[in-house]
């Protein structure tokens, strides 16, 4: 009856005290995960500090999981000083020395979302409150990182959005302690328009077809109010069950409209789906209106794309990063573009430890931890208001997008877009999309309360 | 004692011995020991297992008694917390509203898919509720977004009106609550290595799921009970008998779908979040599996069922191959490099496979389900008290 | 019109998929009385037995190629498939890209193996036992099938085209003299057509005319009776899940270049063609392919853009809307015998 | 005073005239049997009485009430049971719940939301329950379950489930189809006795002449859907129409 201690998981987890002892129980009145003494949740007071790594592993998304977990491990290996280090170097920021965040080890535990908000949450809380996790990341789709960013948000801990596009995530459904790198809908509109408008001219008629929910709709409007202000029609826009595995009978009326450009606002196997059903019907062979029929594909990720194989081949679309940034590329008006030093780095230390390259569902995740540690770092806490406010209104560089900004007002990065194209002659089966232009983030930005949504305040569940 | 019989007593008892003391049990071992992995004493899992323990054992009250095998209950549930999060977001955080409505809405809608569904009996009555639930989620998910959020669902919101409540101090979320206690509010305890949560969310849902399955054993051991038996057993000699099953078998249905809303509006008290994949019919599906996989038919079957399910969900799937290597680190490297290739594929990502195996081993080695082997354990050591008066139904003398 | 025309057109491919997938399982229920959740993941087990036979023709060497470059900037290793270097390009080119209507030689024995072990092993045992545990016991196999596909071969989609023969499509319109390009047609899509319909037709025609059929239908009939003859009606039947089995396979393995198959696409089948077999009445082959080309149509017509226009959200019920209309209506479904499946 | 008069009741399966103008009384506690040879419509008929088939045309009033057009639970409440050829009974239920399900039945009605009560707190019932089952010697087998036991068992259950009701019309479809001679005469036994100690009137439809000519007061011979004959056993014996019905059709019993 001795030594009456009031303790944490993290306290035993690190191992520094054996054993304590009856200790007497405390209430925490004020709120739900709140960690006593030292002030928010989960505060690590051991030698470690434990990461939650939330990713889908089964279901639909688990590849695109799985590839975030490699990106996760990296990531945790560079923190803690083991590896190449990475993006560590390129990095513009200097904080993080390779000793884990402010001297303590990083460790991570992983849950699996099986892209399904409720399971996602389960997952999160589990970490929260079994694991003692100080931060959420991961995930890879707008539903369950909207989810888990309001629980995160709840629970007084920072989440790191992993891959999640809808315009909702840093819009509407915005939160304090939620913290987006990936690119948005409107960003993906406003940077693809232009290009589209270029290599298709501007007066094409467009035909859309549209995922029935939430990111869909966002990506349709964000699509068609950049293309219609480049003079593009749009004769229809027909929205598409999730559940939906054959698209041909929302394909073959296409033709018979008029419409000489078939937008598929569809990701994962919608979008495998759609345009391997869109390129069976011979689309891209048509003619009308005397010109050559087209497909766009909004939002590409090439670990999809490989699903559609052949199919993607000289279809424009967008994505967050892509590999080949690393070697350099022609883009779409004969200029040269020198290979970037940052995702040359990433490539390379991704590639050597798991023998190919990563997906932009890679890069961001392995980004938005070190982004993490280096906020911890500079703000010489894990308090989630002093991280919170160490992102708000970062600049950074190095990390493979070129000069970023993370916007205060909603929390969201603004960078430079990278528009794709599918590969006419793939050297191999990573060799997919060939970036043809970057959109500089002046044309992408937008003012933070055109989506509505409060931020609220920082909360460190304390 | 409480009308009840001895046997039924004693289940009673032991259930709610085991729930009180679920925050001990579920953490057997220390906190920095390897196997703390397998610890299932945090609040939200504790929580999942009495709130699913709720949606199983209404299922059962329509499909253990009358037979009738609904695909589609996740319809109630997912039903349930959209009434609950409306609530909370129109009235008060408080969560005794947002339960009362889940559970008021979800006996409507059950009144309605049952007088429609229950017009088939056999397969045609599965589909009918299976058709039901999926038109529910499809258009939840898609048109109806302005109600439900859609794919991002619905939370609240600092800026929602609930009338009830005092404004926010600013910087304040809002939390669910009963009566200003925090669903989120926790007690800790530790005792040398180990740590044991004590919380209010999971007291709160397990009182109510005691009360929840003292009802369904009355309503086991009920007149009706019997006679919703009756329906499962012989519906001609039902009708000849002078009693209508009808209304029995949709008095059941309703009465079990006011169980899932129950629990769908418990699952928002704890939880303050809803999403349509809630009622996909994998949902359904999966009570339907806790319900056999626990026992159908007997009283604390379906409870079992749901915890090995959402045990395996949630624990299963956290052991990642690190953490393997972490176990076997006294073992040489090549042992370890074997076991861990053996056993990887079952954990983590694959704890799938797992719950596939083990449904196939209970149903073929179990036909009586989880219960049906604790009464084999029972019986091996020697106990001729019968664990589940289900099947022995004697009249008390 | 032509957009009627074309939905039509569109609505019988869609059907032969459902109607295919429908009869196995409607084999299996009719027969056997078994309710078989594996039968989704028998179909996604067909398409990967064109995926496996696709890669067992691509087994390849490498050779580097200095001029170009890898990701990581080394110099590349090139794949060259063994049948290629074999049999000369032109030939090994040739069966690579004809590797999906090939692989059906592969997965007949594959589907016959996997049927009759399944049946033998496992289904046997489940005959007496109730809906219930059959539910429980498939379902569970399902889920083990497809975390095995899934260990192997990863949770995306694997593209597996069609020959290039049939790549493109048909221009139906102006081959009835209508307007060019307003009813075209992929002709993968009519090959999957014209080979569900031979499909149906073969397994019609086995049990209508051959001696070993009628025992079935007759022992789908009444089972006991049929036993009692001195019939051998279990080894029968054990042949007919095969054969269901062998059914589903190929329904999956032609399907492949339509949708690019991947270890859920079995799940995302199976509610749907558990509806199928309702709507037809249970114990109805002819039933459930009727329902199969019904739902097809009406899921086609759904989802054309004035239909939404007025009904928002129609594409995503009808199937169930329809399923419940029809079973309102006709309480057995639309061929269904009395008593199947009703208790 | 007849509890049961059939007019002029008709009705048709398609093609097939299965009950073809019937006019039957039956006068009450009486043991009125109703024979005839197979496809006479006596199995029709009685499913006419218990409310599974409407009649195309004609009148069925039991006491004074019509049954046209009532549901069998209907029928069953105003005081008619059925005993079924083969035995109808609870089959996973225990004998004694087998028991207690008509007696709630005839207490409560067709439908009562009766769920929070226990079943052993309603003495009343459980005390009939038990007491009928010393009745009918099952006592002893009130725990197991009613589909393993014998056949005479589950017949005398059956009995046991509709008397406890004590309805006033029972109606019997061959109630010793595929008995033993032993077992016949138990059975036989048994319906008189019930027959002498209760207020009830039994209508049996039956093959079996023998267990006709032990039991009935009155008889009616039916063939092709029609009624032949309808009067006391002793004068049926050597009627000629009935003779001329069973050696026409099938020479049975």
């Amino acid at each position: 009856m001795s030594d009456i201690k009031i303790t944490r998981r993290g306290i035993l987890k690190g191992g520094t005290i054996a054993g304590a002892g009856l200790a007497m129980p405390t209430i925490f009145t004020s709120s739900a995960w709140a960690g006593g003494h030292s002030g928010f949740t989960n505060a690590p007071t051991g030698n470690t500090v434990t990461l939650g790594f939330n990713v889908p592993q089964s279901g639909p998304y688990a590849d695109e999981g799985a590839d975030e977990l490699r990106a996760y491990q990296l990531a945790v290996e560079h923190l803690n000083g083991e590896g190449d280090g990475g993006m560590l170097n390129t990095f513009s920021s200097k904080a993080l020395d390779g000793t884990g965040i402010l001297g303590k080890k990083v460790e991570y535990v992983t849950g699996d979302t099986q892209t399904k908000s409720d399971a996602a949450r389960a997952s999160a809380r589990s970490m929260i409150e079994k694991d003692g996790a100080i931060m959420i990341t991961g995930g890879s789709s707008s539903g369950v990182a909207v989810a888990v960013q309001a629980l995160c948000q709840e629970a007084g801990v920072i989440f790191m959005a992993g891959l999640t596009h809808s315009n909702d995530t840093t819009g509407k459904d915005k939160k304090a302690n939620g913290f987006r790198h990936f690119f948005n809908s409107y960003m993906t509109g406003a940077a693809l328009a232009p290009v589209l408008a270029n290599a298709y001219g501007n007066d094409r008629k467009a035909y859309h077809l549209t995922a029935d929910y939430n990111w869909g709709y966002t990506t349709e409007e964000a699509v068609k109010n950049s293309t219609e202000a480049l003079g593009w029609e749009t004769v229809a826009a027909v929205r598409t069950p999730l559940t939906q595995t054959d698209f041909s009978s929302y394909i073959a009326p296409v033709l018979q409209s008029g419409a000489d450009v078939l937008v598929l606002n569809h990701y994962g196997g919608n979008m495998v789906n759609s345009l391997t059903n869109a390129v069976q019907f011979g689309l891209r062979e048509k003619m009308v209106n005397d010109k050559n029929f087209e497909i766009v594909v909004p939002l590409y990720s090439r670990l999809m794309a490989k699903g559609a194989g052949a199919n993607v081949k000289g279809i424009f679309g967008s994505t967050n990063w892509h590999w080949s940034l690393a070697q350099g590329f022609t883009d779409a008006s004969g200029k040269k573009v020198a290979p970037d030093a940052a995702s040359a780095a990433f490539v390379k230390s991704f590639g050597e430890k798991y023998g190919f390259p990563p997906s932009q569902a890679a890069h961001t995740c392995y980004v938005q931890t070190i982004l993490y540690a280096d906020a911890c770092t500079r703000a010489k806490s894990f308090k989630p208001s002093a991280v919170g406010e160490a992102l708000e209104g970062f600049r950074f560089d190095g990390l493979g997008n070129g000069p970023t900004l993370y916007r205060a007002e909603d929390h969201q990065c603004f960078k430079d877009v990278l528009v794709v194209r599918g590969k006419e002659n793939p050297t191999s089966e990573y060799d997919l999309l060939e970036v043809v232009e970057i959109t500089p983030v002046d044309q992408v930005i937008y003012d933070a309360s055109i989506f509505g949504g409060e931020l609220g305040g920082f909360n460190n569940g304390a | 004692m409480l009308g009840l019989s001895k046997s039924d007593i004693r289940i009673f008892l032991l259930v709610v011995v085991l729930t009180i003391f679920a925050p001990f049990i579920l953490n057997p071992f220390p906190e920095a020991s390897g196997l703390a992995q397998f610890n299932a004493g945090y609040p939200d899992l504790m929580q999942r297992f009495v709130i699913f323990g709720i949606f199983a054992i209404g299922f059962n009250i329509l499909f253990g008694l009358t037979g009738y095998l609904s695909f589609g209950h996740a319809a109630f549930l997912g039903v349930g917390s959209y009434a609950a999060i409306w609530m909370m977001k129109l009235l008060t955080m408080n969560v005794i509203p947002g339960i009362i409505m889940s559970v008021l809405i979800a006996g409507i809608f059950a009144v309605a898919v049952g007088y429609i569904s229950l017009k088939r009996t056999g397969i045609y009555f599965s589909i009918l509720t299976l058709a039901f639930a999926q038109m529910s989620f499809a258009l939840a998910y898609s048109v109806l977004t302005p109600i439900t959020g859609g794919e991002t669902g619905l939370q609240p919101k600092i800026s929602d009106p609930r009338m009830l409540d005092a404004a926010l101090a600013s910087g304040e979320a809002p939390r669910a609550n009963l009566f200003g206690l925090e669903m989120g509010t926790s007690y800790e305890l530790a005792l040398s290595g180990w740590v044991f949560t004590f919380n209010v969310g999971y007291y709160v849902a397990a009182i109510v799921m005691i009360i929840a399955l003292y009802i369904a054993i009355r309503i086991f051991r009920s007149p009706f009970g019997v006679m919703l038996r009756a329906v499962k057993s012989n519906q001609q000699r039902m009708r000849y008998t002078g009693l209508n099953p009808k209304p029995y078998t949709l008095a059941a249905f309703v009465i079990s779908g006011m169980y899932a809303g129950l629990a769908g509006g418990l699952m928002v008290a704890m939880d303050t979040q809803v999403g349509p994949e809630r009622m996909f019919w994998t949902a359904s599906g999966e009570v339907v599996l806790m319900t056999i996989l626990g026992g159908t038919g007997t009283i604390v079957g379906p409870i079992l069922g749901a915890g090995l399910i959402k045990y395996m969900e949630n624990i299963l799937s956290k052991i990642n191959a690190d953490i393997l290597y972490e176990w076997f680190a006294m073992l040489p490297d090549s042992i370890a490099d074997i076991l861990v290739f053996v056993i990887y594929p079952f954990i983590g990502k694959g704890w799938h496979l797992t719950l596939g195996i083990i449904f196939m081993c209970v149903v073929i080695f179990l036909p009586g389900g989880l219960v049906e082997g604790g009464q084999r354990i029972g019986n091996m050591f020697g106990r001729k008290k019968k664990t589940e008066g289900e099947k022995s139904s004697q009249p008390a003398e | 019109m032509d957009a009627i025309l074309l939905q039509i057109l569109n609505g019988l491919d869609k059907g032969s998929a459902y109607a295919l997938i429908a009869l196995g399982l409607t084999l299996i229920f009719g027969t056997l009385g078994v309710v078989n959740f594996a039968h989704g993941a028998l179909f996604m087990v067909g398409a990967f037995c064109a995926v496996t036979f696709q890669r067992i023709l691509n087994i390849s060497f490498q050779t580097i190629d200095p001029t170009k470059k890898d990701f990581l900037g080394n110099p590349l290793k090139v794949d060259t498939t063994y049948i290629e270097s074999w049999l000369g390009p032109n030939l090994g080119s040739g069966i690579l890209d004809w590797a999906v209507p090939i692989s059906i030689l592969f997965a007949i024995p594959v589907m016959i193996l996997i049927g009759y072990v399944m049946e033998r092993g496992l289904i046997k045992h489940f005959y007496r036992r109730p809906h219930a545990d059959q539910i429980l016991v498939t379902f569970g196999l399902a889920i083990v099938l497809q975390e095995i596909i899934k260990f192997f071969y990863g949770a995306n989609p694997i593209p597996t085209p069609a020959p290039e023969m049939f790549a493109g499509s048909f221009d139906f319109g102006a081959a009835v003299g209508l307007a060019e390009d307003t009813i075209i047609y992929p002709y993968w899509r009519l090959v999957y057509f014209l080979f569900s319909m031979g499909i149906i037709a073969a397994v019609f025609s086995f049990l209508q005319f051959t001696t070993f059929g009628m025992v079935v239908r007759a022992g789908m009939a009444d089972r006991e009776t049929v036993g009692l003859l001195g019939i051998n009606i279990d080894r029968r039947f054990t042949i007919m899940f095969a054969i269901a089995a062998v059914v589903a396979g190929l329904a999956g393995l032609m399907y492949t270049p339509i949708n690019a198959p991947n270890y859920h696409m079995g799940m995302d089948f199976l509610v749907l063609s558990f509806v199928v077999v309702v709507v037809g009445g249970m114990g109805s082959l002819s039933g459930a392919v009727l329902a199969g080309f019904l739902l097809g149509i009406l899921e086609s017509f759904a989802s054309m853009k004035e239909v939404i226009a007025i009904l928002p959200g129609i594409n995503q019920i009808i199937i169930y809307l329809v399923a419940i209309i029809i079973l309102l209506t006709r309480p057995r479904g639309l061929m269904g015998r009395k008593g199947v499946m009703e208790d | 005073m007849s509890i049961l008069e059939i007019k002029n009741v008709s009705k048709r399966f398609g093609g097939l005239k299965a009950l073809d103008d019937v006019n039957i009384s039956v006068k009450e506690n009486t043991v009125h049997a109703i024979i005839g040879p197979n496809g006479a419509g006596k199995s029709t008929l009685l499913n006419v009485l218990v409310g599974k088939l409407i009649p195309d045309e004609g009148s069925v009033e039991f006491d004074g009430n019509s049954l046209i057009g009532r549901k069998p639970h209907e029928i069953n409440q105003m005081g008619v049971s059925r005993v079924f050829q083969t035995p109808e009974i609870f089959g996973d239920m225990t004998v004694y719940e087998n028991i207690l399900i008509p007696l709630f039945a005839k207490r409560d009605g067709a439908f009562r939301l009766h769920c929070i009560e226990h079943v052993e707190d309603e003495k009343d019932i459980v005390e009939k329950a038990k007491k009928m089952l010393q009745d009918v010697n099952m006592y002893e087998k009130l725990g197991m379950r009613a589909a393993s036991l014998s056949r005479g068992d589950k017949r005398r259950l059956e009995m046991a489930m509709c008397l406890s009701q004590e309805p006033r019309l029972l109606l019997l479809d061959e109630p010793t189809a595929g008995m033993a001679r032993a077992d016949t005469n138990n059975t036989i036994d048994l319906l008189r006795e019930i027959r002498e100690t209760r207020d009830i009137t039994l209508a049996i439809i039956e093959h079996d002449m023998h267990v006709v000519f032990s039991l009935a007061e009155h008889v009616t011979v039916m063939a092709r859907g029609t009624p032949l004959v309808d009067d006391k056993p002793e004068n049926i014996k050597g009627h000629p129409k009935v003779q001329e019905a069973y050696l026409g059709g099938h020479k049975e019993g």
